[in-house]
């Protein structure tokens, strides 16, 4: 009997059929995150279950998290394209300096958000020419471009941190609609369109043969070179989205605070929720996921108010943790 | 001759720096002398590295913040080898034998300490005292200065409101960044529901303006929180839009001044030989929402 | 040359000091089978890379009727109706089947989403042309696929898009004989339709029953353009080596030795329970259709694959631990059924790949000797004829036939006394074959025992001193000279006849 | 016509044989390398000719990428294992502070010496047996004891950098011998070694292997695991090694001044010296002319005295444009 009908019968005939079947759609390495993540609540639920599990609390959670998930979606993006954009900390520090800026000089936050998505994009397009034309390897290439941005982001501000009175404008940052804040909105709004883009539009499968192996995305007839330049305009239009954000949040544009490492907190939420540097795997609910991990550990280390030097062993120790108790999960299923 | 001062700054794009070296250039250009510096990130090998190359092009005297005071007696003994006058700026020095290296800057304690006795003043006016209240201690445990800005705060506070219970101060560690602020801040709050007023102080004004916007984000009156900032570095966001804050005001420092103080002494000492001073300190000002638009919007802000 | 449809016109190519090609002209007909055949390296597969525009020829020029064609991307000769399938099948390992079947070309909803229902009624019209339906799902990720089905994938993917001038580049080097014949009813019925078909292949027999046109290439030369009718095997291979080939399966002795090789109630995830013995000097042959489970086997025997059950040893010492490194420490080598992916170092030279299970014979002090190296290589590269300007050359530069016997040549320097092949003669030309099967014979009587696993049964009845059958990851059978014939062994290997390996493990 | 022939005629009969025997001996992209860096040198040497070609001044190049460099070449040994380590700037934290603690107890440079070397180790061991064993991905486990290690450095420390009193142990960052620095001796040594290593060895060999394609390296009897448990080690070790120079040189043990960030330049240093992150591919010279490159950039902004914010334009800008070049060059080759 060939293998495949084997397994496909045993799908059916599988007491565990119903478990499979989820497992199948969610994916192991999900199932696994998820897994983790539980074990983290567990553990935080029973320290401080009193405040851990109040609504204002997991509303803190998503704030806390909106920023870095939608950097962490759209670097799952770029991941998956086989790329990676290490200019995406400065991106963000880059647009919120130019829709505060925007802001100062228009009094418009319809201005500031433009001049936020714009320069993201611009940004993004520098990347993409850079890597796709100049043929530079992207590590280095979005190293050097995130010393660049930083550098126009000083010099527009003069390195000053840039105030935003408008309230129309920080409405975002701490505005709520229907109860619930409208950076939580955002966030799953981002999240939605990034998913049904990666997961299910044509241009997204695509990103998958581009990164899993760009002989056949070649074969295939699809634009390789196009496609590259536009997963960094998209990466950097996403980390515009965030400067702004970021700007609504604190009130203010300032190059460097905020913005700085938020490179690596994304890669580290893509690779954890699943993502392989080499490219072609990893999706958008692995990335969030990772980014929850990331949220929930610092927000139950500052509940259960661990000093500040044992939280960095907390903090390693646990995601290193989450990763191993997914693995081991994931071997047994 | 043409003289060349050097000056290294462990943070170059914090605005303080910003100012700070400005002041420097200002009056290195002044006097006619040629003037370099350069941000060092923290690095301590980088310091190092700089200092080396600095002496190499010939720079006559040197200026420097220190990323790390440990760096002090290295140094020392490298501007003693290379017999050019040293100036320690923001960060305090000390050759081995532990004498100090001339010094400009402000008392990291004493400057924490007039916060302290500004919020007790505060406190006491806010008739708070049938109020559930507690004080959140933003602090930077990495940052030697940071350190001792926020136990002079703390101690100048107990000092002046003696029933006030020690245990009642809450330690919030932060990045120092304003971000991370708000975020451990909303947190804080989050974490003791039955606190209505909040009393916070910080390393800078980056930590207590987050704490006042999380507040804030979290829907507490303006008048629920009282928190004193150091530098001055956010007063223009603070208070540039008129409207009541629990931002109620900062210890500004003009760092320019120190930037230009230590020029000044540095060139005295080449040109006529003058003995560097130990210690020059610079005292701060305390703008608060009254005197913040009169006296100082023009200058700070852009 | 006229013609009114594609053509090459005096195409020269040279890599480096290899000439590739060497002003050929061919003109391809409609409606007409034309096989391209030569030895490893002949520059079959880089005339086909020029006919699809992955670049260009030095000289010479493609035409389409009397109209010179430049293709700078494969996509322009897509559009101008040619497809390639190309010798190593590429796949995108997280894309489903269907996915990989239609990628370039999905079917839109909306105008930007996947239509995943279409999709997969498309995937499934796809399958059933080629009967797949029983080997893979629409929905199934490429990435579980062995290569047979990765090469089918390869072939779905350029025939479902049509095309005027299909070319089949090696297409059934790693395909079962069940599946090589529904390929070729499907490329009969393309001929029907008028389609114009280049079939590459060192399987001689499939040229003779397929071809209506044969064109040989030699050292990048075109030798020779004439009618299939009347071509024999061994009319071809001659004009392919150059020489006369026969006796293609002699074997000088039949003598086998004491026991070598014992392996008892082996068990991992895909084996079951298989016991077997060979004998120095033994070629036992292991035959089974594709997924029977005859790599897997191979992998257990090497500690590749984790053992659940079951014990191996050499010359009655046990071997241990699982590991490859015990394997070849215990004198077993293995070379892998798929080389691009285990067996070469693609990015490395011909003689780094070589040398790298005899670290002790190519080092002083710990440290790589490379005169060493080379006195132990050249001799062997030069016995295989491996083509290539020196051995420093990089593995993934060389014709695929070429890398095969790089493979071959790792284990001949290694020199072990049990030698485990898995299909060491996919992609390799006539007179390699011819050279590796002399090369078995003289391994079997210098007392070497050999494992070795097929899809090609004259190769197993013309080798094996006895022939385990394989079906479901079990021996159905084990057969001995003289009985050892297709249909035997075809009896045998049909899945029905074993139970499958999960009822075991369960 | 049998190719092996080929092999020795070829070299003789070649019209460009010289040129072509060098470009094969140092490899194109290496050759592309050297250009850029000659191209940094002509601007910076016609900028401040005076200074730059100074014996002092390149001396203090040499002096400033010592520490770099020693990270730079084991970064890429990991990498070409197929590896990534993340963790190595925190554990050059956790070794200086080990150095000086151990000095500043025992009085003896020897016994720091020791210290950072065997904790640098461990901590290598402790990164190994958590990606081999515990199948953790390289870059999350790496980030994971990144936190950890820089916690326990702080915790050992308590945040306060500690001040070293020996003298001969302070020799090793500023004495001399034959009229050369210590420092630059160690790091000709080490490169010496590291070369001989990757390129020569059979372990090295083996290394290239197990980068190219782990399932072609264990099939070929490589114990895959030993491999790369050692290869972190041989990280940690050299980050301890670093560590110690830190220490020698700042005259103090600090848990981040000077180690933070080091991970991410060591990383640029061996892709820009040709590493792809896939693995399989660098060399110890492409590596150290990735941090020649980076040290004579620093060395000529500080000496122009470019103001700081367009610093990092112009490194930036530079550091992409060595690659630029350095393609445009190979393309042609
Ligand atoms: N990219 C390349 N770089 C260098 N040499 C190459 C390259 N591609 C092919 N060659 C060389 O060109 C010659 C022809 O190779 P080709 O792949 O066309 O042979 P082939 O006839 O398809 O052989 P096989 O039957 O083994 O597949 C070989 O010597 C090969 O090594
Ligand atoms: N990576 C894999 N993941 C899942 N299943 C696999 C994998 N590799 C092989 N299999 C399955 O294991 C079984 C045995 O495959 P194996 O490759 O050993 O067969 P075989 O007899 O060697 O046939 P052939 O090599 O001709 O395809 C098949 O059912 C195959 O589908
Ligand atoms: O971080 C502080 C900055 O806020 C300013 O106060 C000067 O000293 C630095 O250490
Ligand atoms: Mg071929
Ligand atoms: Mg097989």
């Amino acid at each position: 009997m060939n293998s495949l009908e084997l397994r496909a019968s045993k799908a059916q005939t599988d007491p565990r059929g119903a478990f499979t079947r989820l497992v199948e759609r969610l994916g192991v390495h999900n199932i696994s995150l998820l897994v983790a993540l539980a074990i983290l609540v567990v553990i935080f639920g029973s320290l401080r279950g009193d405040v851990f599990f109040s609504s204002r609390n997991l509303l803190n959670i998503g704030l806390g998290i909106t920023i870095l998930g939608v950097l962490a979606m759209s670097q799952t993006v770029v991941i998956v394209g086989g790329g990676l954009d290490i200019a995406v900390g400065a991106t963000v520090g880059l647009t919120t300096v130019s829709t505060a800026m925007a802001i100062q000089a228009t009094g418009s936050p319809a201005a500031g958000i433009v001049a936020g998505l714009v320069l993201g994009g611009l940004a993004g397009l520098v990347n993409g020419i850079i890597i796709t034309y100049g043929r530079v390897n992207a590590v280095i290439a979005t190293l050097g471009t995130m010393a660049i941005f930083r550098g126009i982001a000083f010099i527009m501000s003069d390195g000053q941190s840039i105030a935003i009175f408008s309230d129309t404008f920080r409405f975002i940052g701490i505005g709520r609609i229907l109860g619930l804040p409208l950076l939580v909105w955002i966030l799953v709004l981002t999240a939605i369109v990034f998913h049904l883009f990666l997961a299910r539009s044509i241009v997204g499968r695509n990103i998958y043969a581009l990164g899993g192996n760009p002989v056949v995305a070649r074969f295939s007839g699809i634009n390789i070179n196009r496609y590259r330049v536009g997963i960094y305009i998209m990466s950097g239009v996403a980390a515009g989205l965030a400067g702004i954000l970021l700007a609504a949040r604190t009130g203010s544009g300032q190059p460097v605070s905020g913005s700085q490492g938020l490179e690596l907190e994304a890669i580290t939420a893509a690779v954890l929720g699943g993502c392989a540097l080499q490219g072609g795997k990893g999706t958008i609910v692995g990335a969030l996921l990772g980014v929850a991990i990331i949220g929930v550990l610092n927000n139950g280390m500052i509940l259960t108010s661990v000093p500040t030097f044992y939280q960095l062993l907390a903090k390693g120790s646990l995601l290193i943790l989450a990763v191993v108790i997914a693995e081991y999960h994931l071997n047994r299923t | 001759d043409d003289i060349k001062i050097g000056y290294i700054n462990k943070m170059g794009e914090h605005p303080w720096f910003v100012a700070e070296v400005g002041g420097a250039k200002k009056a290195a250009e002044a006097a006619g002398a040629t003037f370099v510096s350069q941000d060092v990130q923290f690095d301590s090998n980088l310091t190092i590295t700089t200092f080396d190359t600095m002496v190499g092009d010939g720079v006559k005297g040197i200026a420097i913040v220190v990323p790390d005071k440990a760096l002090g007696p290295v140094i020392a003994e490298k501007a003693k080898a290379a017999k050019i006058p040293l100036v320690a700026v923001d960060d305090d020095i000390y050759y081995q034998d532990g004498t100090q290296v001339p010094y400009v800057g402000m008392n990291a304690y004493n400057i924490g300490a007039r916060v302290g006795d500004e919020l007790a003043k505060l406190y006491k006016a806010g008739g708070w005292a049938s109020k559930e209240v507690r004080i959140a201690s933003i602090e930077d445990r990495k940052a030697d200065t940071c350190m001792q800005r926020n136990k002079g705060a703390g101690e100048a506070f107990l000092k002046a409101v003696p029933d006030f219970k020690p245990a009642n101060i809450l330690r919030v560690p932060y990045d120092n960044t304003m971000v991370n602020a708000i975020d451990v801040m909303t947190t804080t709050l989050t974490a003791n529901p039955g606190v209505t007023n909040w009393i916070f102080y910080s390393c800078n004004d980056d930590g207590v303006l987050g704490a006042a916007r999380a507040l804030e984000n979290a829907g507490y009156a303006p008048d629920q929180g009282m928190g004193i900032g150091i530098d001055g570095s956010r007063a223009c966001e603070a208070f540039g839009s008129g409207k009541p804050s629990a931002f109620r005001g900062t210890m500004w420092l003009n760092s320019a001044n120190h930037g230009a103080l230590a020029v000044k002494i540095l060139l005295a000492s080449i040109k006529d030989g003058t003995k560097l001073p130990v210690q020059s300190f610079t005292d701060p000002e305390y703008i608060t929402a009254d005197n913040f638009a009169s006296d100082y919007k023009a200058k700070l802000c852009h | 040359m006229q013609s009114d449809f594609f053509s090459l016109d005096g195409i020269s190519k040279r890599f480096g000091v290899v000439q590739a090609l060497d002003n050929v002209s061919i003109a391809f007909r409609p409606g007409e089978v034309l096989a391209l055949v030569g030895e490893n390296g002949a520059g079959k597969s880089t005339m086909m890379r020029i006919l699809e525009g992955v670049f260009g020829p030095d000289t010479g020029t493609v035409r389409h009727g009397s109209t010179p064609i430049v293709f700078g991307e494969p996509r322009d000769s897509h559009r101008a109706g040619i497809r390639v399938i190309h010798q190593e099948p590429e796949i995108v390992p997280n894309l489903t089947v269907a996915e990989n079947i239609f990628v370039g070309e999905l079917p839109r909803l909306a105008g930007v989403l996947l239509d995943w229902r279409k999709l997969e009624e498309q995937t499934d019209r796809v399958l059933a042309t080629f009967g797949m339906q029983q080997d893979m799902r629409p929905r199934q990720l490429c990435g579980t696929l062995g290569p047979a089905q990765r090469q089918m994938i390869e072939i779905m993917r350029a025939i479902r898009a049509g095309g005027r001038l299909i070319a089949f580049d090696e297409p059934t080097s790693s395909l079962t004989d069940d599946e090589a014949r529904r390929l070729f009813s499907v490329i009969r019925r393309l001929r029907e339709e008028g389609t114009s078909i280049i079939y590459i292949s060192h399987r001689l027999n499939e040229i003779i029953d397929l071809a209506d046109r044969i064109v040989v290439l030699r050292d990048g030369r075109l030798v020779d353009d004439s009618p299939a009718a009347g071509a024999s095997e061994q009319t071809i291979a001659k004009l392919m080596v150059g020489r006369g080939i026969d006796d293609l399966f002699t074997r000088e002795t039949w003598r086998s030795g004491e026991q070598l090789l014992d392996v008892a109630g082996l068990t991992t995830d895909r084996v079951s329970d298989v016991s077997l013995r060979v004998r120095r000097g033994e070629v036992l042959g292991i035959a089974g259709l594709m997924g029977a489970g005859r790599s897997e086997l191979a992998k257990a025997i090497v500690g590749y694959d984790r053992r659940i059950a079951g014990t191996i040893a050499m010359n009655g010492v046990p071997v241990l631990p699982n590991s490859p490194h015990a394997a070849i420490v215990a004198g077993i080598g293995f070379a892998p059924e798929d080389r691009k992916h285990e067996a070469l170092l693609l990015f490395r030279s011909i003689l780094d790949n070589a040398a790298l299970c005899v670290p002790d014979k190519t080092s002083s002090f710990g440290f790589f000797n490379r005169r060493k190296a080379l006195e132990i290589v050249s001799p062997l590269a030069a016995k295989m004829s491996i083509k290539a300007p020196n051995l420093d050359e990089q593995v993934s530069k060389l014709s695929g036939g070429n890398q095969q016997k790089v493979v071959l040549a790792r284990w001949l320097a290694r020199q072990p006394m049990l030698l485990i092949l898995d299909e060491p003669t996919r992609g390799i030309d006539i007179g390699a074959k011819a050279e590796i099967y002399r090369l078995i014979d003289e391994l079997a009587a210098s007392g070497i025992g050999i494992i070795l696993i097929s899809s090609e049964m004259p190769e197993l009845i013309g080798l094996a001193d006895r022939v385990l059958v394989m079906a479901g990851g079990r021996i159905t059978a084990e057969l001995s000279r003289p009985d050892i014939d297709e249909a035997t062994i075809l009896k045998h290997a049909m899945p029905q006849s074993a139970p499958s390996p999960g009822d075991h493990i369960q």
